[in-house]
């Protein structure tokens, strides 16, 4: 009898502990959202293989506090990707949402998060609405915001001269910013504007309309799967010979393995390259390399360092994951070792950084690989900036 | 602009091709055995998956291609004599239901085996440059290849259908399989002859998509439902009704989202071009399909 | 005798090469019970369900009570005041007998777009229901499900339900169809009891019943009428005999 | 060679036959005569397999073949021309010939198409035409050839004049004879008893899904007592 | 009948589902009043889809249209500016409505096969329509700015008067539903499924009755829809998938076709397993799927037939 009641006087105090909050605030709990089912998976194991290297790289404590990470997969649906939040944030009581790959997800998911006090962590996605008038002293990005890529590639072929261009980007957020992005530098003539449905797989029908509309040159955003398959075909069709190629965010670390040949030669605007010189980068992608076997992507930096900033942050109030105001302090300060090298935050929350002009070559040893040419902007801040109204 | 339409018609050819096959089995097994099978689409997906498997294992496409094929059929055989055949008897609900959860079995096991991201599929170097068709148009060689196979597909289909002992069976099946097994043909094991080669023609097309698409868990569903339309407008159980309906479905599809929106900006606002020439694109074979079942509630080759 | 209550011209309906129903011409008067027999597949049954609406003919006209109805449907026809049995029983197996008959009610007592009120508790559908149960001597069996009722029973409750919808005319498909000698001469006592007080045209194979019931008897051969008249004067056409009964002298 | 034995059969709950029994011999031509409804047509699709009966045994040639799918039952040497004559509509009467045709019985001498033609001439005429569009005569006359086609040891006509022209019927009656001359065992369903009486050799009257007479055919043409009673005649 | 097993599970139900809020509020667990809700808004979209399918015997596969056309009822006047909870909720009931009449009108002319797949297209176009309209987020969909307004009644941002809401709302669909097909109507629409040609012929013109009966469950299901985007507070297409309409009608048959408590206790236990096996395994739906094919081969009446009833007649 007595043991019995013993029994449930534990049974009951430790469901008592595992509801009450007091007992959660000794783990950290960020819940990461990416995508990891479907033709953007690969995407998403990128970055949650870098979110598992930074765990390591901290000794499995951020901020010196016991950590617990829970994933979710968005399957690249920004209600799907909602609805996980709301789970994370009111089943699993994180204290931190990251991740996320998609624009679209991240409007979906960002004002959720921030408008239950929680901190939103964006390691990828950048769209223009958050950089401008949704922004949100309790978002940040480790990555950038949409359009400034483009913006670079958009300066590259201003200067280079290129006319008369053809602009394709799946039909969703981000799509739309870099197309914006792209003529807010480019001033010479946009053929056509397309905006496909974003997860397409089959571009025929439209190199067929490109083929008939002869431009000079195509730009194009199709980020992982897609770019795979719209490079492929591209190629399939004989367009490469007739018609180049410029796109961001197409040719990297995720499509690059299954392209390989086919993107030789190829040129891509983007902050970071794997032959980024500096010690955390190196260390990044060997350690990464080791591990997992394979080269790492941007989707992978950003990732990584959205942990460190985590840490950075819940080190700098020392465990008390209660200071909001603190917390926020001490990740505009980007007071960590980011492997892009040094970078400051806008008033906005979004990174000023170096683009870089990358070119697909084929490397020493046979493989194919992207190598920085020269840098095309400085320093880069957003063109939204200063439609935020945060002040710091 | 006739070069261009020239183009668009060789690709709503491939896409109906491609329907072409996953619906001649589609139609076979709902005509001859009454049964709606949902999880035809998994097949598909099967077959995509063991052709990139095989491929990556054995080096060779060709080989891929043949083992691949075999071992589709194998698994149609599998699932009929499992769990298909206890639910000819039930109705068209059950039938829904139990395939759908097939379909959740099916993705979530090829999801264990290979995981869920897509797995993308190379093509040998023979097959991935691409050919002269008519002075300025250059179509790829893969996809030349895949009409032409699908043509062939669909010639020796009917050829079977109407020339051979197998198919007079199958068409006497569809209309009454109680007097043709009376006469003594064991329809059970028709049935599963003949499911066997609807799953190797979904895994043909499968394996042909690989290339085309991502492979990936789930892939089945995105084109199973147009393969329903394909069999519906055509008339479920004909082989016929299939081709045709393949081809009208291809072609429209492929076509109305080539030129609708252009076809529109005459009549209308640009703007509201933009906005009504893709939603009308997308729709518009499903409002083909509610009109010629308004026309001809059979479609349009009934078979009884 | 007046205008005859329904009237056939010309009707036709082929089923691909089948000729089912070729170029036929029937009057049914009022008050009569008017046979029509043939061998199996001689078309009665679709001749029968061209009249109830449940086949649409190729050719011809169908009147009833002066009226064209050759394009109504079924329900129209039921209206009319047509009411079918099935020779197949086509009841509602998964309600009481009961149920099955307050339906047939419930379709000729006002509208049936009503919601909220429990169509078991209205008495206006229960008792006329209860009332013809017990007519055809189901009255004990009203609370059991129809698909319990034995199969004389069911014969019995396909009756009643086309009863129940108070028709000017009774299509009876084969009344005694599969019955036993007991049950079937019950029916036939029972449609005696009807006689003079109901139009029948009825179906039948059975020519015990036929003889018993009928007024008038139709042959029907291919199709086709072939003879009509009282049923002694169609025991005794040869053409009748030669056609329906054997082919002796050509064998 | 074919007997049955207290056969027992329902749909569901509701008994169609309560002890069937019966016997065809080889060589003979035997009759299932009764009214409508009485269970002919359940008694041979009991035998055919298409029905499982719920007790009884059916032995043919010896071996038993109740609760034998319908395809082994035919594959043992039964032939079956159903009621309602149930051709495929949408196959060419040569389809309908060939679908199913079969010698596994090894029969020295099978029948072929040609020799289908010869005994229905009227189907020559038509050998391309869809059988939907066949007259009822012909579709019965192509129900009796697709039938002879798989090579039955024993040949079953469920009600293979009903609904017919006389002249047509005639027409079927001196095939089936003739079939009877070269040796075909044959069992008959049907009602018409003065057709009957000249063809076959014993009779066989089921009456609410019993055997309630047997008797060869000179006794049923003496019987008109029995004719009366059981056929309505 | 009150003490039958079966009303004892519902009130045993309806007094657990109001319980969840307290308990929910006593264990710190506010996640539960959003599962319970989402089960409860999927249970009248069930509740609603059966009314047809089991009564009615329409095998509808395209009844996340209605969800949908709910959705975007409260989402595009939430979007241009009008919150108020009468008017988005009306539209949303009336726009369904039509919605089903249209779809109704034409389908209800096939039969089987041809009836499943022609609903199925007509929820496609809604679906791909939905898409193609930036205006409205197309593929993305967009967030709901605030959850209708009830202005001196409700509000709806609070978990649990939100939550009771939709608990007396399925309250009163069950209630409507038991009297709705236990009354003349209900009794045409039942008797068309046991017996069409019947029906014709005793002079019931089954087509009206169908179609009525299609758009009072288009309507039910609509409002649904309207609870149902309120409660993801996010407008999205992707209501109206294809198999978003399988798991409705899955929820139906696991439940129990042709009953009343059938859907709501289908779809607690679809949802309520959804999120146990997902909490344990991502490959959740390997057991879903084989568990789908076992309820269809042997469980011909649902998890309600496994609750004794008094011979209710007239399934």
């Amino acid at each position: 009898m007595r043991t019995t009641i013993r029994a449930s006087l534990i049974f009951l105090h430790t469901a008592l502990m595992a509801v009450s909050p007091a007992a959660a605030a000794e783990t950290v709990k960020i819940g990461f959202i990416t995508s990891l089912s479907g033709p953007a998976g690969i995407i998403g194991k990128h970055m949650k293989d870098s979110v598992e290297l930074a765990l390591d790289h901290l000794g499995r404590k951020v901020g010196g506090l016991d950590v617990e990470i829970i994933y979710g997969d968005d399957q690249r649906k920004p209600d799907v990707g909602k609805q996980l939040a709301d789970e994370m944030l009111k089943k699993h009581r994180v204290h931190f949402v990251s991740g996320i790959i998609w624009s679209n997800v991240m409007l979906a998911v960002a004002p959720t998060v921030t408008q239950a006090g929680t901190f939103m962590i964006g390691t990828n996605a950048g769209p223009h609405e958050l950089a401008g008038k949704m922004c949100n002293e309790l978002f940040f990005t480790t990555s950038w915001q949409n359009d400034q890529t483009p913006e670079a590639m958009g300066k590259y072929m201003q200067d280079q001269g290129i006319r008369d261009v053809y602009a394709m980007a799946p039909n969703y957020a981000a799509g739309k910013d870099m197309i914006s992005g792209f003529k807010r530098y480019f001033k010479g003539r946009v053929v056509d504007e397309v905006y496909t449905k974003l997860g397409q797989q089959d571009y025929q029908a439209e190199i067929s309309q490109i083929r008939a509309a002869h431009p000079k040159a195509v730009f194009v955003f199709y980020p992982g799967d897609m770019g795979i398959q719209f490079v492929k075909q591209y190629v399939q069709a004989g367009l490469r010979e007739q018609i180049p190629l410029y796109s961001v965010y197409t040719i990297d670390e995720v499509t690059l393995p299954a392209l390989k040949e086919v993107a030789v030669g190829i040129f891509e605007t983007r902050y970071w390259s794997p032959d980024l010189k500096n010690e955390a980068n190196q260390k990044y992608i060997g350690d990464f390399r080791k591990k997992f076997g394979y080269t790492p992507s941007f989707y992978g930096t950003q990732s990584y360092d959205g942990i460190l900033l985590i840490d950075s942050a819940v080190r700098a109030v020392k465990g008390d994951l209660s200071n909001r105001k603190g917390m926020i302090a001490a990740m505009r300060k980007a007071d960590y070792k980011s492997t892009r090298g040094t970078y400051t935050y806008n008033v906005n929350h979004f990174p000023i950084q170096n683009f870089y002009l990358l070119k697909t070559v084929k490397g020493a040893g046979g493989e194919v690989e992207m190598q920085i040419q020269k840098t095309v902007f400085e320093n880069h801040k957003d063109a939204y900036y200063q439609d935020c109204g945060m002040k710091w | 602009m006739i070069l261009l339409v020239l183009e668009q018609t060789l690709n709503g050819l491939q896409y109906g091709v491609m329907l072409l096959l996953m619906a001649a089995g589609l139609t076979l097994v709902f005509g001859i055995m009454n049964l709606v099978n949902l999880a035809h689409g998994s097949l598909y997906m099967v077959g995509a998956y063991l052709a990139t498997g095989f491929y990556q294992w054995t080096g060779s496409f060709l080989a891929s291609v043949a083992l691949a094929l075999a071992a589709t059929l194998v698994v149609g055989i599998v699932v009929e004599v499992v769990a298909l055949r206890t639910l000819y008897e039930r109705d068209h609900l059950d039938q829904v239901l139990a395939t759908f959860g097939l379909i959740l079995f099916f993705n979530e096991l090829i999801a264990i085996v290979w995981g869920r991201a897509a797995l993308y599929s190379s093509l040998p170097g023979w097959l991935s440059g691409h050919m002269q068709v008519l002075p300025g148009v250059r179509y790829p060689v893969y996809r030349a290849l895949v009409i032409l196979v699908g043509l062939v597909v669909a010639a020796l289909l009917y050829l079977m259908v109407t020339r051979t002992r197998l198919g007079m069976l199958i068409r006497a099946g569809a209309s009454n399989r109680t007097m043709v097994a009376a006469l003594g043909v064991n329809i059970r094991l028709l049935y599963t002859v003949v499911f066997g080669v609807g799953a190797a023609l979904a895994g043909l097309a499968g394996l042909i998509a690989g290339p085309i698409y991502a492979v990936q868990p789930g892939m089945g569903e995105q084109i199973l439902i147009q393969v329903f339309v394909v069999i519906v407008i055509g008339g479920i159980g004909s082989i016929r009704g299939a081709v045709v309906g393949a081809v009208i479905v291809g072609m429209v599809d492929t076509l109305g989202r080539a030129f609708l929106k252009p076809v529109l900006s005459i009549v209308l606002s640009p703007s509201a071009a933009d906005t009504a020439g893709p939603a009308l694109a997308s729709m518009l074979i499903y409002m083909l399909m509610a009109a010629v079942l308004a026309v001809r509630p059979q479609g349009l080759f009934p078979v009884r | 005798m007046g205008e005859p209550l329904l009237e056939v011209r010309g009707l036709t309906k082929s089923f691909g090469g089948l000729i089912a129903t070729d170029r036929m011409d029937l009057d049914v008067t009022e008050g009569e019970t008017h046979a029509v027999i043939g061998p199996n597949g001689a078309g009665k049954t679709t001749l029968l369900s061209q009249l109830s609406g449940d086949l649409r003919p190729d050719a011809g006209l169908i009147r009833f009570v002066g009226e064209d109805i050759t394009h109504l449907g079924a329900p129209a026809r039921s209206m009319r005041g047509l009411a079918r049995s099935f020779q197949i029983t086509s009841i509602f197996k998964d309600f009481t007998a009961l149920d099955n008959v307050a339906l047939a009610v419930q379709a000729h007592a006002g509208s049936s777009f009503r919601f909220w009120r429990p169509a078991r508790r209205e008495r206006a559908l229960r008792e006329p229901a209860l009332e013809v149960l017990r007519t055809v001597g189901l009255a004990e069996r009203s609370e059991l499900m129809a698909a319990n009722l034995a199969h004389g029973e069911q014969r019995q409750l396909e009756i009643a339900m086309a009863l129940a919808t108070r028709p000017r005319m009774l299509l009876l498909d084969e009344p005694v169809a599969g019955m036993g000698l007991d049950e079937s001469q019950r029916m036939i006592r029972f449609l005696q009891s009807l006689k003079g007080r109901q139009t029948i045209l009825l179906v039948e194979h059975d020519m015990d019943a036929v003889f018993a019931l009928a007024d008038r008897i139709s042959v029907m051969v291919y199709g086709r009428i072939i003879a009509s008249g009282r049923p002694e004067e169609v025991r005794v056409n040869p053409e009748v005999r030669q056609a329906y009964l054997g082919e002796d002298t050509l064998l | 060679m074919l007997t049955v034995d207290a056969l027992e059969t329902a749909y569901g709950d509701s008994q169609v036959l309560f002890g069937v029994s019966l016997a065809v011999r080889p060589g003979e031509v035997a009759t299932l005569l009764g009214r409508n409804g009485m269970g002919k047509t359940t008694t041979v699709r009991s035998i055919m397999g298409i029905l499982r009966p719920r007790a009884g045994e059916i032995r043919f040639e010896g071996r038993p073949i109740h609760g034998l799918p319908s395809y082994l039952v035919a594959q043992a040497g039964l032939g079956l021309v159903p009621e309602g004559r149930q051709v495929f509509p949408n196959l060419t009467v040569r389809e309908n010939l060939v679908a199913t045709a079969s010698n596994r019985l090894g029969n020295p001498d099978p029948w072929t198409v040609d020799k289908v033609f010869a005994l229905f001439p009227l189907l020559a005429a038509r050998h391309r035409a869809l059988a939907g569009s066949l007259s009822g005569g012909e579709q019965q006359m192509l129900a009796i050839g697709r039938a002879l086609m798989t090579n039955p040891r024993l040949l079953i006509l469920d009600e293979a004049t009903e609904g017919l022209a006389p002249l047509v019927r005639v027409e079927i009656w001196h095939c089936i004879e003739r079939l009877k001359a070269s040796g075909q065992s044959i069992l008959l369903v049907d009602k018409n008893v003065r057709a009957l009486t000249r063809v076959a050799d014993r009779h066989y009257i089921l009456e609410k899904g019993r055997i309630v007479w047997t008797g060869t055919s000179a006794e049923l043409a003496a019987s008109e007592d029995i004719q009366h009673r059981y056929l309505g005649v | 009948m009150a003490r039958s097993p079966r009303a004892l599970t519902l009130a045993a139900g309806v007094l657990m589902l109001a319980l969840v809020p307290v308990a929910a509020e006593l264990l710190d667990q506010p996640f539960y009043v959003d599962l319970f809700r989402r089960i409860m808004i999927f249970a009248i979209a069930a509740l609603s889809l059966d009314l047809i399918l089991g009564y009615g015997g329409m095998v509808s596969f395209g009844h996340a249209a209605y969800l949908g056309i709910g959705a975007y009822a409260v989402g595009v006047l939430t979007h241009h500016g009008i919150a108020n909870g009468y008017l988005q909720w009306s539209l949303a009931i009336l726009g369904s409505a039509l919605v089903a009449l249209a779809i109704g009108a034409v389908s209800i002319r096939t039969s089987g096969v041809y009836f499943i797949m022609i609903t199925l297209a007509f929820t496609q176009m809604l679906y791909y329509l939905g898409i193609s309209i930036e205006e409205y987020g197309g593929d993305d969909g967009m967030r709901l700015a605030v959850r209708s307004q009830f202005p001196g009644l409700l509000d709806l941002r609070n978990a649990t008067a939100f939550y009771y809401l939709v608990l007396g709302i399925l309250l009163l669909f069950l209630l409507l539903g038991q009297r709705l097909v236990d009354a003349r109507f209900g009794m045409v629409i039942r008797a068309a499924r046991s017996n069409e040609p019947r029906a014709r012929a005793i002079g019931f013109s089954p087509y009206r009755y169908k179609l009525t009966a299609f758009v009072i469950s288009g309507a039910m299901c609509g409002l649904a829809g309207a609870l149902l985007v309120n409660q993801t507070e996010y407008l999205t297409p992707e209501f109206m998938h294809w198999t978003r309409s399988g798991e409705i009608m899955f929820m139906v048959i696991l439940g129990g076709i042709g009953t009343l408590m059938g859907p709501v206790l289908g779809a607690a236990v679809f949802l309520l397993l959804e999120d146990v096996l997902s909490a344990w395994t991502v490959h959740w739906q390997i057991i879903l799927g084989p568990f789908l094919v076992l309820v269809v081969l042997f469980a011909k009446k649902g998890l309600i037939g496994l609750v004794p009833d008094e011979a209710a007649p007239g399934g």
